[in-house]
């Protein structure tokens, strides 16, 4: 059992899957020769060969609608869109055939596909390779779409996407995948695809979020502990479909919801989430919903990425207000 | 890059377009038949798949006139290319169609009626029988252009999987305006990809005509962009298509990669039965497409060959007409699914979370439709 | 002043607008000659020339990006998407250049463009005709997003659309296009960019919509009346920026809300406007706020469109449970 | 269509791709110098200029290297190609550049500091003084390709408007890849656009050769999808390409529309600052593209027709490292701006609603930047 990080795990997962079904294909730019710009297909083509592991021209709506094509083939495509805001040219290809081919035949095709890209920002990165997609995907139905907060749960939750029989949008926190290592074992076991992570129980109030900003959630759960205040921090890891009954269990039991998320606030994914709760929990809810977002800004270059990104103290400050700012007794 | 030479200006490349087609509009033969349809009783059934199309086609119109079908697609005067397309291609391959192959579906299986079904709006009609050869084929595709990078992924696989097929798709003229078109051809000619690119060129996309689309002179040139070999064929000539077609699929299935064929047509009916081409093009142009019919110039060579008989004809035609009739009934007979059916296909197993939605719909009281 | 339906205000409104601004240039697919599959553009290709009236060659992608080129120049473009469901490949530029270009260069560059489509479904038209698109563009930050709900609004929202300085999408309820008839005068005033429209006020429940979903929230409205509810109407018109305000003061004076929309419920407009009530509104808000939205599937074709489509009878019904089923007194 | 030949197969169109060179790597005319490209001062300002650039550029990998300045993408033996279009262009034309054309945006006013700035993640950096022909020129474009469309926009604007200008857009070869390429080539061929593509292909995409980007022989033939003249030039003469650009701005300008221009040099150094070309390349094959340097090969050309002397060079070299260093000095010397500053340019002026959101990006402690 090795101690990796998020992109090592996410490099595991498709090396395990490769080796463990031969239907399963890796494409995209860079990902051959170079391993990928993050290192997440290093040594795959040494090991298994340039048909299964390809080196596409560069053309995203290219390697989308590629990747619709293999995966009705018999074959499990995994393609890697090189930075967030490269994926917008993969919409199309999403939206309009591969949440649709299923339905369109009435199950005679289908497309088991897993497109994956890094998302959102924190490292300094140029523009376009910092946004967080997760809203544009989200709201497309027939899709899932996964964002893993952990190496172990990026190596699950991808082992999952591979083997779901539906296509699935994965992405990748990369400003995680580097952050931290944790233990991860090459089990082969993959984690559900539409149920949330109760990470840590508490009783004051609920922590919801996904992706890089759980690293955040949790570092602010830590510092509320001090002050006396217990959070339950819920990892969503699946957007979509959205698994609202452990949030709402959750939210039941404190009364208290922050949400919190990197993309802009606007028509984000956390209103998904607190429209649900206004809808559905109401009546246990004590305090406002507040979301914690990105502001509904462009994502700045990185001399005030810092600045954009919301971080732990937010988060408590948040907390705080949901408490009605005194501390819990 | 290049080095060594001394000229200040020299030539590094060359290359060059070509047509083919063995009858010509008045359906006399310019050579000897080829190989692929010189048969004659493979030039009977080329005929008789045309004029039984065109009897469906017609129907389908005549549906949508009376308010029995949504809007419809009519193939009215590009019958070769499905024609062709469906009999050059061998079962195991894959036919990626754009939405006026009815032909090409006909042939490799596809019952008339779901193309009825498809444009009355039932997801049903491109469920496809399981026994015939289209079973493993493309349903239509709406967005412009959108099948053709799907045609590069088949066709990859295909290749990983030493599969003896290959892929066909096609598309318009106007679809060759879109990015997808270009990237497609160029991924294919970097594996070298058992796919055979047919852009059936119609002369309009919808009110645009050919030359407002692009400034090249021809399409099949496209393919020098993505070094591929690009032809044009006459696309009303079935005996040419079905022989470049042929020599194309077979080139791919044996490994000698993709190329790009221009089937040079003309679209003689409205866009849909929602346009009214009169706003955009003069009625000599479309009377002079006339002359050209595949349909009559077929008829013609066959006479001339004598093939072909007035009683024959008369046959044919008693026969188009009552096939027509017993795929429009077949159609008619077809009432709608049930409203959960927009969610019984929609994942493998639908997520828990949307089955209150679907008892919802479900439960709905209905409404006209 | 004439009686016009939707689309012939949108054709006045570009009419008007280019008479009496010569930069401003309209282009799509089939808009010249043709006058537009649905006739928005009718007439103006005689009145105005092919040099501003452009048929362009079959390429979404092209034209959002031209679209963009043609507005740094100090032109005013109106491009045209023929349908909903094409809309994706404008994605790309939409997100990575028009809504940024003057952020980008720190307001030397700006694209004052609009594009324009026809949104949503209810007129039996084949496949990728139907969808309804808010939720992409209404997430991306630097936009505007407007969709008018009659052939006033239509008229009125356009000519400001055009004149204003920052790129906006502009959404034209399909269904609404040849529905009703409305006076519409050529007055070239623009309504506002940025507050929705109290359409009619009331004391029980405030109904939130827009675009097409309005027509049958107002008749929803006229079924309560006869019931004794009284319905705030609302007409949101511009999805960004969202204009809460005028929400949060309804909802602060009724109690109760239901957001009625086409597009799929989750991660739609409405779960945008119900976490704005869940975060500011929260605390005058007698009972769950809820949401009338399509299901999340893939729209129907024409067969089952009208079992996807919300109406106003699910509207009353979601006003009947808001108000605990019992008529109010 | 094509109707009344009786050739079963014939010839439709045929085309060529040139490519045009003056002095060789090693320096040698290979003829006489074209009228753009002749005159002593012309060369020896030339030269300069890909001096300077190279001695800046090699400023920012070594800031980067130290941790003063973000990801970096070098322009090393590329120099050419952005002085030869820098000197082209007039101040009335447009430039739409890709990443790496730092000499052009240097010729048309932007000062290099500015260069820097964008690198370290500063949006004032593409602000531009407004006193230089590059006020309207657009920004570095990161979403490779999408600049291509935009561009037609540009283009049909200055041909509505009637000015006497053209626009110049690069990319690199990997981008030619995209739909986008395609589709602004193919819309520029339609309307006749004062419009001049410069394909600059370097030979690689991060890690993907040339020969896996595309099946086609030269990048100059994938004009001919769209109709236009396509030709090659040795990206590494700036004599030949100063030559072919100002030829093809010039027709552009006088309205003999589109053209597109393949440069055929080499990316010396890693793609990036965070890429290590040695993972996908050998040395041998970096080693051999240095000896096709491109100022090497003017400083060759000039020494031997006594154009430049050691004690020329020896001040160059001082005055380009001094303009260096004081550049980098100006770029360090500039603070963040406060974080309301992305708000500030959003939109014309900011919505009501997200005035709010402005306040509290102010009011939040400073943190790690
Ligand atoms: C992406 C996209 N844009 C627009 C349309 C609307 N549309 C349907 S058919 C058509 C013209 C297609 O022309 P062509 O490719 O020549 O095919 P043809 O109809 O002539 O067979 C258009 C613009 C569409 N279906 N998809
Ligand atoms: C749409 C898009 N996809 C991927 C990338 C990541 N990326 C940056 S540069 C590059 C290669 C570009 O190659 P080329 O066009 O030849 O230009 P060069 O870097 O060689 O100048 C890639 C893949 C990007 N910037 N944009
Ligand atoms: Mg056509
Ligand atoms: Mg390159």
């Amino acid at each position: 059992m090795a101690d990796l990080n998020l992109i090592e795990a996410v490099n595991l997962a498709l090396r395990s899957e490769m080796a463990r079904d031969a239907n399963v294909v890796v494409l995209g730019e860079d990902i051959g020769r170079n391993g990928g710009v993050f290192r997440a297909t290093v040594g795959l083509l040494d090991a298994f060969g340039p048909g299964r592991v390809i080196d596409t021209p560069l053309a995203e709506n290219l390697i989308a609608g590629m990747t619709v094509g293999l995966s009705t083939q018999g074959l499990r495509p995994v393609a890697e869109i090189q930075f967030s805001g490269f994926l917008y040219p993969c919409i199309d290809q999403i939206a309009n055939h591969a949440s649709r081919l299923r339905n369109r035949t009435r199950g005679r095709l289908s497309c088991p596909l897993v497109i994956r890209a890094p998302n959102g920002g924190g490292i300094h990165a140029p523009e376009h390779h910092s946004e967080s997609m997760e809203t544009f995907f989200a709201h497309i139905p027939g899709l899932r779409v996964v964002s893993p907060s952990t190496p172990a749960r990026a190596y699950g939750l991808l082992l999952a996407a591979i083997r779901d029989p539906d296509p699935v949008v994965f992405l990748e926190p990369t400003r995680c995948y580097r952050l931290f290592r944790q233990a991860v074992e090459d089990t082969g076991e993959a984690l559900p695809l539409d149920s949330a992570f109760v990470d840590r129980e508490g009783s004051h109030v609920s922590l919801v979020s996904w992706g890089a900003m759980m690293h955040d959630t949790r570092q602010a759960a830590d510092r509320l502990a001090l002050e006396g205040v217990s959070c339950e921090v819920i990892d969503v890891a699946c957007l979509k479909p959205l698994d609202m009954d452990t949030i709402l269990a959750s939210v039941g039991k404190t009364g208290r919801c922050v949400i919190v998320q990197e993309a802009p606030r606007a028509y984000g994914p956390a209103s998904e989430i607190a429209a649900n709760l206004a809808e559905q929990g109401l009546m246990s809810l004590f305090a406002p919903v507040l979301r914690v977002c990105g502001y509904d800004t462009v994502m700045p270059l990185a001399r005030l990425e810092h600045a954009y990104l919301p971080d732990a103290a937010c988060i408590v400050d948040a907390v705080h207000r949901v408490l009605d700012v005194a501390p819990v007794a | 890059m290049n080095q060594g030479s001394t000229a200040v200006n020299r030539q590094v490349a060359s290359f060059e377009v070509r047509l083919t087609r063995y009858i010509d509009p008045d359906g006399r033969g310019l050579a000897p038949l080829p190989e692929r349809a010189r048969d004659a009783e493979t030039l009977r059934h080329m005929y008789r798949v045309m004029v039984e199309t065109r009897a469906i086609d017609r129907k389908a119109v005549s549906l949508q006139r009376t308010g029995q079908l949504g809007t419809y697609a009519s193939c009215l005067g590009q019958e070769a290319v499905g024609t062709a397309i469906g009999l050059a291609m061998r079962e195991q391959d894959v036919l990626i169609p754009a939405y006026r192959d009815y032909a090409a579906q006909f042939l490799r299986g596809v019952p008339p009626q779901a193309t009825f079904l498809y444009w009355a709006g039932d997801e049903r009609s491109m469920q496809f029988p399981d026994d015939v050869p289209a079973r493993h084929d493309f349903p239509f595709c709406v967005p412009i252009a959108t099948q053709l990078t799907q045609a590069v992924g088949v066709a990859y696989a295909i290749k990983l999987q030493r599969r003896h097929a290959a892929v066909l798709v096609s598309c318009g003229d106007g679809a060759t305006s879109r990015g997808d078109f270009y990237e497609a051809m160029n991924a294919a000619g970097v594996w070298g990809l058992p796919l055979v690119f047919v852009a059936v060129n119609n002369q309009w996309a919808i009110s645009v005509p050919r030359a407002q689309q692009t400034a090249a002179q021809t399409l099949a040139q496209k393919a020098i962009a993505a070094g591929l070999p690009g032809e044009q064929v006459d696309g009303n000539d079935v005996i040419a298509l079905r022989q470049v077609l042929g020599e194309a699929l077979d080139a791919a299935r044996d490994g000698h990669g993709p190329r790009l064929v221009e089937a040079l047509t003309y679209r003689l009916h409205d866009h849909t039965t929602a346009d009214d081409a009169r706003r955009y093009r003069s009625e000599e142009e479309v009377k002079a497409a006339w002359q050209r019919c595949p349909i009559l110039r077929l008829r013609a060579y066959l006479t001339a060959q004598n093939l072909w008989t007035a009683s024959d004809e008369e046959q044919l035609d008693a026969a188009a007409a009552a096939k027509a009739e017993s795929v429009a009934q077949a159609y008619l007979a077809t009432t709608p699914e049930p409203p959960q059916a927009m969610f019984d296909s929609l994942y493998a197993e639908l997520p828990a979370s949307l089955r209150t939605q679907r008892e919802q719909a479900g439960a709905r009281p209905a409404k006209e439709p």
